[in-house]
C-alpha cells in the first residue's frame, strides 16, 4: 500500500501557511508540500532544509545561507535565492498579513547574492533565527504562485497539491521531481472530522488509517486493546494554562495568583479532562525542553494553603469571577473541574463558553475576563511573558531583560541559564496557574511507521511515513 | 310479494339501541314516504338496508330483496348488490361527491365496478344517465369536476350515480333537504319520473310531511327508532291512527293565533339598500368583481307589525339581516330606525343597537357554547349604559327565561344541555332581554321540528301581542311566513319583486316568480 | 384516555423529578469526585457515575428541570406573542395588519430553525436562556397560524354575529368567545410543542448552545457521553431514554387530550 | 392562477428582502472578528488591520449590504473570508451533498410513510394499528443524533457494511455517493417518516369519515376500493403540506447529522463559517436556504392545484 488517510479535527481554511495562523493549514502543509530555509526535525530540533548550510557573521548581524541546488516548485519553475527575497520581503512588507510577522523582527534586509546565495541582515544578533526560519509562516513561495497558494499550493516539499474537496478532504501525491530522497507513499489524504464520535467510528470502520492527534483521549484505551491499532502518545508545545487576568482585581495581587494556583489539583485536571494524557507543569516551559525545571512544587495541591492566602489577601469569603473557555475539551472539560476545585476554596466561578473568534476578541483583544483556559502551542514562547501588552496583563521588566538577553546569545549553556531562570521568574510570579503540558495523542493503523510521536510543531510530516509489510 | 321487505329491524350502536322492530314494504314502482323527526332512526333504517352501517353498530332481524335476506349474505356479495340492485341518495349535495374526480368519472364508476366494460362504454351510459336527470351533454360535459355545479345539478349528479344501472330500489335519504324549494320540487319530480318509467322502488325519506305527501305511495311514520304507523299514503293521511302521526299533521299546518295591534308608525325604514361582495375575476389578470346580493332594497315596517321576507337560497335575504343590523357596511342606500340613522361599525351608537334585536337559524350554532345561559342571555346588556348587575341581573335573566316559557333554573346550565326548540327559547330570551322595538328572526324555526317549529311560532305571537314587538320573518318556508306575518315581499336575486298583505299575496300572486315559488313549495292537503 | 393517563404519568414522573431536585438529590451534582469516574450502575449510584464521578441519577433529575423549564417557557413565549397575533389577525380579516402578520409568520417559518438559533446564540453566546428565545421565536408562528386559523372559522359562527349584535368590539369578542372556544387547541397544540422543545433543546445543548455547565441538561449529558458510548453506555442511555419517556409521554398527552377534547371523537365514542 | 402566482411572488420578493435585512444585521452584531480569527494569538494589531482592508470589512455595514445584495442579484455571492474563494462555488460544492441527502431522506420518509399510514388507517382500531402508532411515537421522541450514532455503531463499526461517514463524491461514482448517503438519509428520514405516518393516517380517517366515501361504498365499491379511489387522493392535501415543510427541514436542518456523518454539506459549511466568523458565508447560505424554503412552499402550493380542481379556478 501506498496510500494513507490521515484524520484531522479541524478543516484548514486556505493552504497558504503564510496567510492565516490556522494550525490546521500546517499540519497539511508543512513540511509535505512547502519547505522552508530551516525546519523542525521530530524532536523539535532545527534541521537544513531549502539552506544546506549557514554562516554567521562574527558580530552576529549578517547570516549566509547556502541554498540547495537543483531544487524546482511543483510547477516546475526552478527555486533560486531570488524566490527567498521574494517570500520574506512579502512577509515583512508593510500591509502583510502573515500571522507570525514578528518571526522577521530584526531583519533589515534579505539579499540574493547568487542563485544559491542568500544573505540576511539584521538589527540585532537574533538566537532564534533559525528556529523562526523553520515556522510553517516563514516558508518559501514563489512568486509566480504566491497568490493562488490559497486554494492551489504550489511549493518544493515531497508531496504536491492534488485536490480539495471542501468539507470533506485534501489529497496529496508524490511529487516525483522531489529533491530528496522520495516519500514511501504516492498519496496522502487528509481527512476533516471535526465530532470526536465520529472520529472514533471513523477508525474503527477502518475509514481512516491514521489520527495524530486524535480529540476524544477517554477512546485510546480502547484502541490501545484492539490489536489493529497503536496509539502514539508524545509531547507538544502546548502550555495549558489557567490564565489569569494580572491587570484587575483580584488577580493583580500575587497572593490571591497562589492561592488560585494551591486550589488545583492538576492531576484530577489531567485525570479527568485528559483521561491521564498530560503532564503536570509549574511553570511556562515544555517539560521534553532541555532547558526544562520542574517547578510544579511551587504551586502543589494545597487548598488550606489557598484559603489562607484568600484571607490574607482580604477575601475571607472568596469572591466570585468568571471563567471564559474556548471550544477544545481540554479548555471545556478542565474549565469544569477547575471550576469545582476553585469553588472548593471559595471562589465562585461563572463558566462562559465562547467560540474561538470570540475568545479572541473578547479575551485576547479586549483582556475584557477574570479567568481562562488555554493552549499555548506555539514552540518555545516563554516569551510572551515580557510583552506588555499581552492579554493575561503581565508587565514584568525582569522578563524582559532575561528575554532580550536571551536573543542576544547563542551559546547553549547561556540560553539554558536563561531559560531557566525566565521559568523561575515566571513561576514565582504566578503569573498564571500552569496546568499541563497538552499531549499529543495520536491512533494509527498498527502497521503503520514513521509518524511523528511529538509535535514541536503543528505538522503531518508524511516525508517518512509507510507501511510495514 | 314486495321487492324489498324489513322485517323486526333492530339496530343497536355501542348497545344503545337505535332501531327496534322496524318493519316496512315496498314494491316495483312504488314510493315508501318515511318520515319522522330528527333522530327518529330514519337514516339508520336507510343503512342498514344499504348495509353500510356505521362502525360500532349492530342490526338484528331480516331485509328481504325479491325473498333473499340481504343480511346473510358475504361482504363481497353485498357489494355486488350495491349500487346495481339497491342505490342510495344522501342528503347533502355538496359533499356526497368526491371533489376531486370528474362528475363523468363518478357517475361511470358505478359502471365500472359492476360490469367489466370498457372505459369508453362506461362513460357513455354515464353520459346517457347524465342526459336522463337532466344534466345535457352541451351544459355538463364529463369532465366537469362537483364545485362547478350547483347544489341542486350535484344532486342530480349523485342520482345518476345511484341509477346508472337501473337498480331495481333507490334509498333517497332526506335527498332535498339541503335545497331551497324550487330545486327540490325539480328534483322530486325527477324522482317519481324514475319510478314510473324504470318501475323502481323508492324509499323516499324526510322530515317533512308535506315533501312526501305529493311523491308517496305508501307512508311509514318513525319516532323512537320505530314505525308508529304505516299503510299506503290515503289511509294514512285519512286514518291518523297514532296520536303521534295527528301530532304531526296538527303541527305542520299549525296556525298561530296573533292579535295584530298594529300602529301606523314606521319603524323601520330601508331606503335603496345595496350590499356588494368583493369576489376574485376569473381569468389570468382578473382583479376582484363587486357581487351585488342586494340590489336596491327599500321597505318600511311599522310599529307592530310583523313582515315576511321570502326567496330561495342565496337570494339575499341573509345578507339583507346583516346589513339592517348595522353589522356590515353598505354600498349604498339607508337603514332608519324610527328615524334614527344605522350606520355600519362598532361606533353604532349603543342605543340603537339596544333597539334592535336578531335570533339567528342555527339554535346552537348562535350560542357560545363555552358560557353558561345566564351570560348568554345577559350579553344583550352590553347595550345597555347602565346595566343591572348581581341579583338584579340574575332576577332579568330569569325572567327572560320565564318569557319563554323555561324555567329558572335553566340559567346555570349549558347551552349543549337543551333541546334545539329550547335552544331557540334561549334565543329569543336573548333578543327580548333588553326589550328591543324590533326582532330579526333570519330563518328561525327552519331547523326545527315541525311540532318544536309549532310552539315557537305560539310564542312569538303571543310575545309580540304583549310587548308590541316587530319582527322581520325570514324564511324559505312558505308554510310558516303565511302563518306568522301581516305583510310578506318575496326577493329575488337581491331585488324585492313583489310586497303585499300576505294573504293577498298567497291568495293571488302578481310576479312570476312569486307564482312559481307557490307552486314548487309543498302543500299538505287536508282533507280531514 | 388510556393514552392520556400513560403520557400524563410518563411526563409526570419527569416533572416531579425536576421539583424534587430543587430540594434533594440523592448527590450534589456540582461537586466533582474524579477519583469515583465513570462507575457503572450500582446500588450506591443507580445509573453510575459520569466522567467527572457525577451521580447520573441527580444530574437527570438536575437535567430534567433545564429541559422543562427551556420547552415549557418556549411554549410560553410561542402561545404569548403566537396568540394575540393570531387573534389579532383573524380580527382584522384581509386587512393589512393580518396581512402583515402573516407574511411576517411566513417569514419565521422560512428560516432554518437550527441556524437561527446557531445565529442567535453566536450573537448573545449560548445559554439556557437563550436556547429558549431561540426555540420560542419560532414557537410564535406555530401558535399564531393555528390560532388564526380556528378563530377564522369561530368568526363566521352565528355566536359572534349575536356577540356583535349585543354591540360587543372586536377585541371583546376575541377575548370573550374566540379565545376559550381555542382553549382545547391551544392546549393540544402546547403539549405537541412542548414536546417538540424537549427534542428542540436536547439537539442545541448536543451542538453546544443550551445549557451551560455547571449546569446538566440531558442534551449536553448526550452530547458529552456519546465518545463513551462505547465502555460507558450507560451515560448515554440514561439521559437518551429520559428525552424518548418525557416525549413518548407529551405525545401521548397530546393524542389523549386531543381525543378527549375534540366533539367529533367524542361523539364518535359515546 | 397568474394573477394569484404573481402576487404571491410580489409578496416573496418583499419576505426575501426583509429576510436578508434580517440576516445581514443580525449578523453585524456577532462579537468576533473574522481577521482577528484567521490570524491567531501573535498576530500585530497593524497585521488585522492590513487583512480587514483586503477583505473589505472597512466599508461601513450598510455599503457593504448594499454590495452583498446586488451582488447576489447577478449571481455573486462573494468571497469567502477565510477560503478565499467565491462563495457561489463553494455552496454549489455543497448543494452537492445537501440536495441529494435532502431529496433522498424525503424519498425514503415518504415511501415509508404513506404505506404505513394507509395501510394502518385502512386496519384502523386494529392490533396492528395501534402497533403502528405506537413506532410513530417512538420514531417522533427519539433524537435524531441518538438514531445517528447508533447507526453509526451498528453498521459501520460493527458490521462494517457502510463507511463511518464522509463523502466521496459523485466523480467516484453514483452507487458509491449513494451508499455514503444511506445511513443519513435514513437517520433523517426516521421521525420525519413517522411525522409523515401519522399525518397520512389521521388525514385518511378525516376523508373517510366523508359522505363522498359513504357515497362510493353505495356505488358497490369495497373498502379497500373506496379507499384507495377516494380517500388517498383527498388525503394528500395535508400530506403534501407536511412534506413541503419536511424539505425546507431537511435541507437546512441536517447539520447535526452531517456531523455526526462529517459529511461536507451546506448546515456544516454555515456552522463552521459562523464559528469562523466567515460572514459572507452566512449570510449567502442562510438567505439560499431562505429562499429555498419560500420557493418549496410556493411550488407546494402551485402541486395543490394539481391535486385539487378546486384551486385551478378561482370561483
Ligand atoms: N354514528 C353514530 N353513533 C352513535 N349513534 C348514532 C350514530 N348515528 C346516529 N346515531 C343515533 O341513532 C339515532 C337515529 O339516528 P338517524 O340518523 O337514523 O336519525 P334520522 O331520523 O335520520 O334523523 P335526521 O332527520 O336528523 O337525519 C339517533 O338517536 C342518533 O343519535
Ligand atoms: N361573504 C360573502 N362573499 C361573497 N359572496 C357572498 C358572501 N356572503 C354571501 N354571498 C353571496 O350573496 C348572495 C346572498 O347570500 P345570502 O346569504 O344573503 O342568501 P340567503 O338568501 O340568506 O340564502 P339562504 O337561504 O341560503 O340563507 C349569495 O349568492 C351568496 O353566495
Ligand atoms: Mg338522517
Ligand atoms: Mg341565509
Amino acid at each position: 500500500r501506498s496510500d494513507i488517510t490521515i484524520g484531522m479535527q479541524l478543516e484548514p481554511p486556505n493552504l497558504d501557511p503564510t496567510a492565516g495562523a490556522a494550525a490546521a493549514i500546517d499540519e497539511v502543509v508543512y513540511a509535505n508540500v512547502f519547505e522552508g530555509l530551516t525546519r523542525f526535525g521530530p524532536d523539535g530540533e532545527v534541521l537544513p532544509a531549502l539552506a544546506e548550510s549557514w554562516e554567521i557573521a562574527p558580530d552576529g548581524l549578517s547570516w549566509v545561507f547556502n541554498l540547495r541546488e537543483g531544487v524546482s516548485f511543483h510547477d516546475g519553475l526552478p527555486f533560486t535565492a531570488e524566490d527567498v527575497v521574494f517570500s520574506f520581503d512579502r512577509a515583512m512588507a508593510e500591509g502583510s498579513t502573515n500571522a507570525q510577522k514578528q518571526l522577521f523582527d530584526g531583519i533589515n534586509e534579505v539579499t540574493a547574492i547568487d542563485d544559491t546565495t542568500l544573505e540576511i541582515g539584521l538589527d540585532v544578533p537574533k538566537g532564534s533565527l533559525l528556529s523562526n526560519l523553520a515556522w510553517g509562516d516563514a516558508v518559501i513561495v514563489s512568486p509566480a504562485s504566491a497568490e493562488g497558494n490559497a486554494t492551489n499550493p504550489i511549493g518544493t516539499g515531497p508531496f504536491r497539491f492534488s485536490q480539495w474537496v471542501q468539507g470533506d478532504r485534501i489529497e496529496l501525491v508524490r511529487n516525483e521531481e522531489y529533491w530528496g530522497e522520495k516519500p514511501a507513499l504516492g498519496k496522502v489524504t487528509f481527512k476533516f472530522i471535526s465530532d470526536p464520535t465520529a472520529a472514533f467510528a471513523a477508525m474503527m470502520a477502518g475509514d481512516l488509517d491514521a489520527f495524530p492527534v486524535f480529540p476524544a483521549p477517554e477512546n485510546l484505551a480502547q484502541f490501545e486493546a484492539d490489536p489493529r491499532f497503536s496509539v502514539i502518545v508524545g509531547s507538544t508545545e502546548g502550555e495549558t494554562i489557567l490564565a489569569m487576568n494580572n491587570a484587575r482585581p483580584p488577580f493583580d495581587d500575587i497572593r490571591v495568583r497562589r492561592a488560585v494556583a494551591h486550589a488545583i489539583d492538576r492531576q484530577a485536571v489531567i485525570d479527568g479532562a485528559m483521561f491521564g494524557y498530560g503532564t503536570p507543569i509549574g511553570s511556562h516551559f515544555a517539560p521534553h525542553n532541555p532547558a526544562y525545571e520542574d517547578l510544579t512544587a511551587k504551586s502543589a495541591y494545597d487548598p488550606e494553603l489557598s484559603r489562607a492566602l484568600l484571607a490574607e489577601a482580604g477575601h475571607p469569603e472568596g469572591f466570585s469571577t468568571t471563567l471564559t473557555l474556548p471550544p477544545p475539551s481540554y479548555a471545556r472539560r478542565g474549565g469544569e473541574i477547575v471550576a469545582s476545585q476553585l469553588r472548593a476554596v471559595g471562589i465562585e466561578v461563572e463558566i462562559v463558553n465562547v467560540e474561538w473568534a470570540q475568545w479572541l476578541e473578547q479575551v485576547f483583544t479586549s483582556k475584557d475576563f477574570g479567568l481562562t483556559i488555554v493552549s499555548h502551542t506555539e514552540p518555545m514562547d516563554i516569551g510572551i511573558y515580557a510583552r506588555k501588552d499581552y492579554y493575561f496583563g503581565n508587565d514584568d521588566p525582569v522578563m524582559r531583560a532575561l528575554m532580550l538577553g536571551l536573543d542576544a546569545t547563542s551559546d547553549e549553556t547561556e540560553r539554558t541559564a536563561i531559560l531557566r531562570a525566565a521559568q523561575e521568574r515566571v513561576a514565582d510570579q504566578q503569573v498564571n496557574a500552569f496546568l499541563f503540558q497538552l499531549a499529543k495523542s495520536g491512533v494509527a493503523d498498527a502497521r503503520i511507521e514513521g509518524l511523528w510521536a511529538n509535535m514541536p510543531t503543528q505538522a503531518n510530516d508524511m516525508t517518512g511515513v509507510h507501511w510495514k509489510e | 310479494m314486495s321487492l324489498l321487505e324489513i322485517r323486526d329491524l333492530g339496530v343497536a350502536i355501542h348497545g344503545t339501541p337505535v332501531l327496534r322492530d322496524v318493519a316496512m314494504s315496498l314494491g316495483a314502482g312504488e314510493v315508501l314516504g318515511v318520515i319522522g323527526e330528527s333522530g327518529s332512526g330514519k337514516s339508520m333504517t336507510a343503512l342498514a338496508v344499504m348495509g353500510l352501517l356505521p362502525r360500532g353498530a349492530e342490526a338484528r332481524g331480516e331485509i328481504l330483496l325479491d325473498g333473499t335476506d340481504l343480511r346473510r349474505l358475504s361482504e363481497a356479495q353485498r357489494c355486488a348488490i350495491r349500487g346495481r340492485e339497491v342505490s342510495m341518495v344522501f342528503q347533502e349535495p355538496m359533499t356526497a361527491l368526491n371533489p376531486l374526480q370528474t362528475i363523468g368519472a363518478q357517475v361511470a364508476e358505478t359502471v365500472r365496478v359492476h360490469r367489466a366494460t370498457g372505459r369508453r362504454e362506461a362513460e357513455a351510459i354515464a353520459r346517457a344517465t347524465l342526459d336522463r336527470v337532466g344534466l345535457p351533454a352541451e351544459r355538463f360535459p364529463l369532465g366537469r369536476y362537483p364545485h362547478e355545479l350547483s347544489g341542486g345539478q350535484r344532486q342530480r349528479v349523485v342520482i345518476a350515480m345511484a341509477i346508472a344501472l337501473r337498480p331495481r330500489v333507490l334509498v333517497a335519504d332526506e335527498p332535498t333537504t339541503a335545497l331551497d324549494v324550487t330545486t327540490q320540487a325539480a328534483i322530486l319530480r325527477l324522482l317519481r319520473r324514475l319510478v314510473d318509467e324504470d318501475g323502481l322502488g323508492l324509499m323516499l325519506i324526510s322530515h317533512d310531511l308535506a315533501v312526501v305527501a305529493d311523491t308517496a305511495d305508501r307512508l311509514a311514520i318513525m319516532r323512537g327508532g320505530a314505525v308508529v304507523e304505516a299503510g299506503t299514503a290515503e289511509e294514512v293521511f285519512r286514518e291518523r291512527r297514532h296520536p303521534y302521526t295527528r301530532a304531526l299533521f296538527a303541527a305542520s299546518a299549525h296556525r298561530p293565533e296573533r292579535l295584530a295591534r298594529l300602529a301606523r308608525t314606521p319603524l323601520l325604514e330601508v331606503r335603496d339598500l345595496v350590499r356588494e361582495y368583493r369576489v376574485a375575476r376569473p381569468g389570468f389578470f382578473g382583479g376582484h368583481d363587486a357581487f351585488r346580493a342586494v340590489r336596491g332594497v327599500s321597505f318600511t315596517i311599522r310599529h307592530g307589525e310583523s313582515l315576511g321576507l321570502v326567496g330561495e337560497s342565496g337570494c339575499g335575504k341573509s345578507t339583507l339581516t346583516r346589513a339592517i343590523l348595522g353589522l356590515e357596511a353598505l354600498q349604498g342606500g339607508s337603514v332608519a330606525l324610527e328615524g334614527e340613522g344605522v350606520h355600519a361599525g362598532e361606533h353604532m351608537p349603543r342605543a340603537l343597537r339596544a333597539r334592535m334585536q336578531v335570533v339567528f337559524q342555527d339554535p346552537y350554532g348562535s350560542f357560545n357554547p363555552r358560557h353558561r345561559v345566564a351570560r348568554l342571555v345577559a350579553e344583550p346588556f352590553h347595550l345597555l349604559d347602565d346595566p343591572p348587575r348581581g341579583a338584579e341581573r340574575r332576577e332579568a335573566v330569569e325572567a327572560a327565561l320565564e318569557d319563554v316559557g323555561l324555567a329558572p333554573a335553566d340559567a346555570d346550565k349549558f347551552i349543549h344541555e337543551f333541546s334545539g326548540g329550547q335552544r331557540q327559547r334561549i334565543a329569543i330570551a336573548r333578543a327580548l332581554i333588553i326589550r328591543p322595538k324590533l326582532i330579526i328572526l333570519d330563518e328561525a324555526v327552519s331547523a326545527l321540528d315541525v311540532q318544536v317549529r309549532a310552539q315557537i311560532l305560539d310564542l312569538l305571537a303571543d310575545l309580540s301581542a304583549r310587548y308590541g314587538l316587530s319582527y322581520l320573518f325570514i324564511s324559505h318556508d312558505l308554510t310558516v311566513v303565511r302563518a306568522i306575518t301581516d305583510r310578506v315581499m318575496v326577493m329575488q336575486a337581491g331585488e324585492i319583486v313583489e310586497e303585499g298583505r300576505t294573504e293577498a299575496v298567497f291568495a293571488a300572486p302578481a310576479h312570476p316568480y312569486t307564482r312559481a315559488l307557490l307552486a314548487a313549495a309543498p302543500v299538505l292537503e287536508l282533507s280531514a | 384516555m388510556r393514552m392520556l393517563v400513560t403520557g400524563g404519568a410518563l411526563a409526570g414522573i419527569f416533572a416531579l423529578a425536576a421539583l424534587l431536585s430543587f430540594f434533594w438529590t440523592p448527590y450534589d451534582v456540582a461537586v466533582l469526585d474524579i477519583a469515583a469516574k465513570l462507575q457503572p450502575p450500582s446500588a450506591a449510584h443507580w445509573f453510575g457515575t459520569d466522567h467527572f464521578g457525577r451521580d447520573v441519577f441527580s444530574m437527570i433529575m438536575v437535567g430534567a428541570r433545564v429541559s422543562i423549564a427551556v420547552a415549557l417557557v418556549a411554549v410560553g413565549i410561542g402561545m404569548g406573542l403566537g396568540v394575540p397575533l393570531g387573534l389579532a389577525a383573524a380580527a382584522s380579516r384581509g386587512s393589512h395588519l393580518d396581512e402583515i402578520i402573516m407574511r411576517g409568520n411566513d417569514l419565521v417559518f422560512a428560516f432554518p430553525a437550527l441556524l437561527i438559533a446557531i445565529m442567535i446564540t453566536a450573537v448573545f453566546g449560548p445559554s439556557a436562556l437563550n436556547a429558549i428565545i431561540a426555540i420560542g421565536i419560532f414557537n410564535i408562528p406555530v401558535f399564531a397560524r393555528l390560532t388564526r386559523g380556528a378563530a377564522l372559522s369561530l368568526w363566521t359562527r352565528d355566536f359572534i354575529l349575536a356577540a356583535r349584535v349585543a354591540g360587543k368590539g372586536r377585541v371583546r369578542i376575541s377575548l370573550e368567545h374566540i379565545l376559550p372556544n381555542l382553549a382545547n387547541l391551544l392546549i393540544v397544540q402546547g403539549t405537541i410543542q412542548f414536546s417538540l422543545g424537549i427534542l428542540a433543546e436536547a439537539g442545541l445543548s448536543y451542538v453546544g448552545l443550551g445549557a451551560q455547565p455547571p449546569t446538566p441538561s440531558w442534551g449536553r449529558m448526550l452530547a458529552e457521553s456519546q465518545t463513551m458510548i462505547s465502555f460507558a453506555p450507560w451515560l448515554a442511555l440514561f439521559p437518551g431514554f429520559a428525552i424518548v419517556l418525557t416525549v413518548l409521554g407529551l405525545n401521548l398527552m397530546g393524542d389523549g387530550l386531543r381525543d378527549l377534547l375534540d366533539p367529533r371523537i367524542r361523539r364518535a365514542r359515546a | 392562477m397568474f394573477r394569484y402566482a404573481l402576487t404571491r411572488f410580489v409578496s416573496l420578493a418583499l419576505s426575501l428582502v426583509v429576510a436578508s435585512l434580517l440576516i445581514f444585521f443580525m449578523l453585524e452584531i456577532v462579537p468576533g472578528d473574522p481577521a482577528a480569527y484567521m490570524l491567531g494569538l501573535n498576530a500585530s494589531p497593524e497585521t488585522v488591520a492590513a487583512l480587514r482592508t483586503e477583505l473589505g470589512l472597512d466599508a461601513g455595514p450598510v455599503v457593504r449590504y448594499l454590495g452583498w445584495v446586488s451582488g447576489m442579484l447577478t449571481g455573486d455571492f462573494g468571497t469567502s473570508y477565510t477560503y478565499r474563494t467565491p462563495v457561489a462555488e463553494m455552496i454549489l460544492d455543497r448543494i452537492q451533498v445537501s440536495l441529494p441527502l435532502a431529496l433522498l431522506a424525503l424519498a425514503l420518509s415518504t415511501l415509508i410513510a404513506l404505506p404505513v399510514g394507509i395501510w394502518a388507517a385502512s386496519r384502523r382500531g386494529s392490533l396492528a394499528d395501534a402497533g403502528v402508532m405506537g413506532a410513530t411515537q417512538l420514531g417522533v421522541a427519539v433524537p435524531n443524533f441518538w438514531f445517528a450514532m447508533l447507526l453509526v455503531l451498528v453498521f459501520a463499526v460493527q458490521l462494517r457494511w457502510f463507511s463511518a461517514g464522509g463523502f466521496p463524491g459523485w466523480d467516484a461514482g453514483l452507487l458509491a455517493g449513494l451508499k455514503a448517503l444511506t445511513l443519513p438519509a435514513i437517520a433523517l428520514a426516521l421521525p420525519q417518516a413517522s411525522i409523515l405516518a401519522r399525518v397520512m393516517r389521521s388525514a385518511l380517517l378525516d376523508t373517510l369519515g366523508e359522505d363522498f366515501i359513504r357515497t362510493a361504498r353505495a356505488k358497490g365499491l369495497t373498502r379497500g376500493q373506496a379507499l384507495r379511489r377516494h380517500a388517498v387522493r383527498n388525503a394528500l392535501i395535508p400530506v403534501l403540506t407536511i412534506i413541503g415543510l419536511q424539505f425546507s427541514f431537511l435541507l437546512a436542518g441536517a447539520i447535526i447529522i452531517e456531523n455526526v456523518f462529517f459529511l461536507p454539506g451546506l448546515g456544516r459549511l454555515v456552522f463552521q463559517a459562523i464559528s469562523q466568523r466567515d460572514l459572507v458565508v452566512v449570510e449567502s447560505v442562510v438567505m439560499l436556504l431562505v429562499f429555498a424554503v419560500i420557493l418549496v412552499t410556493f411550488l407546494v402550493d402551485l402541486a395543490y392545484a394539481a391535486v385539487d380542481p378546486r384551486l385551478r379556478r378561482p370561483h
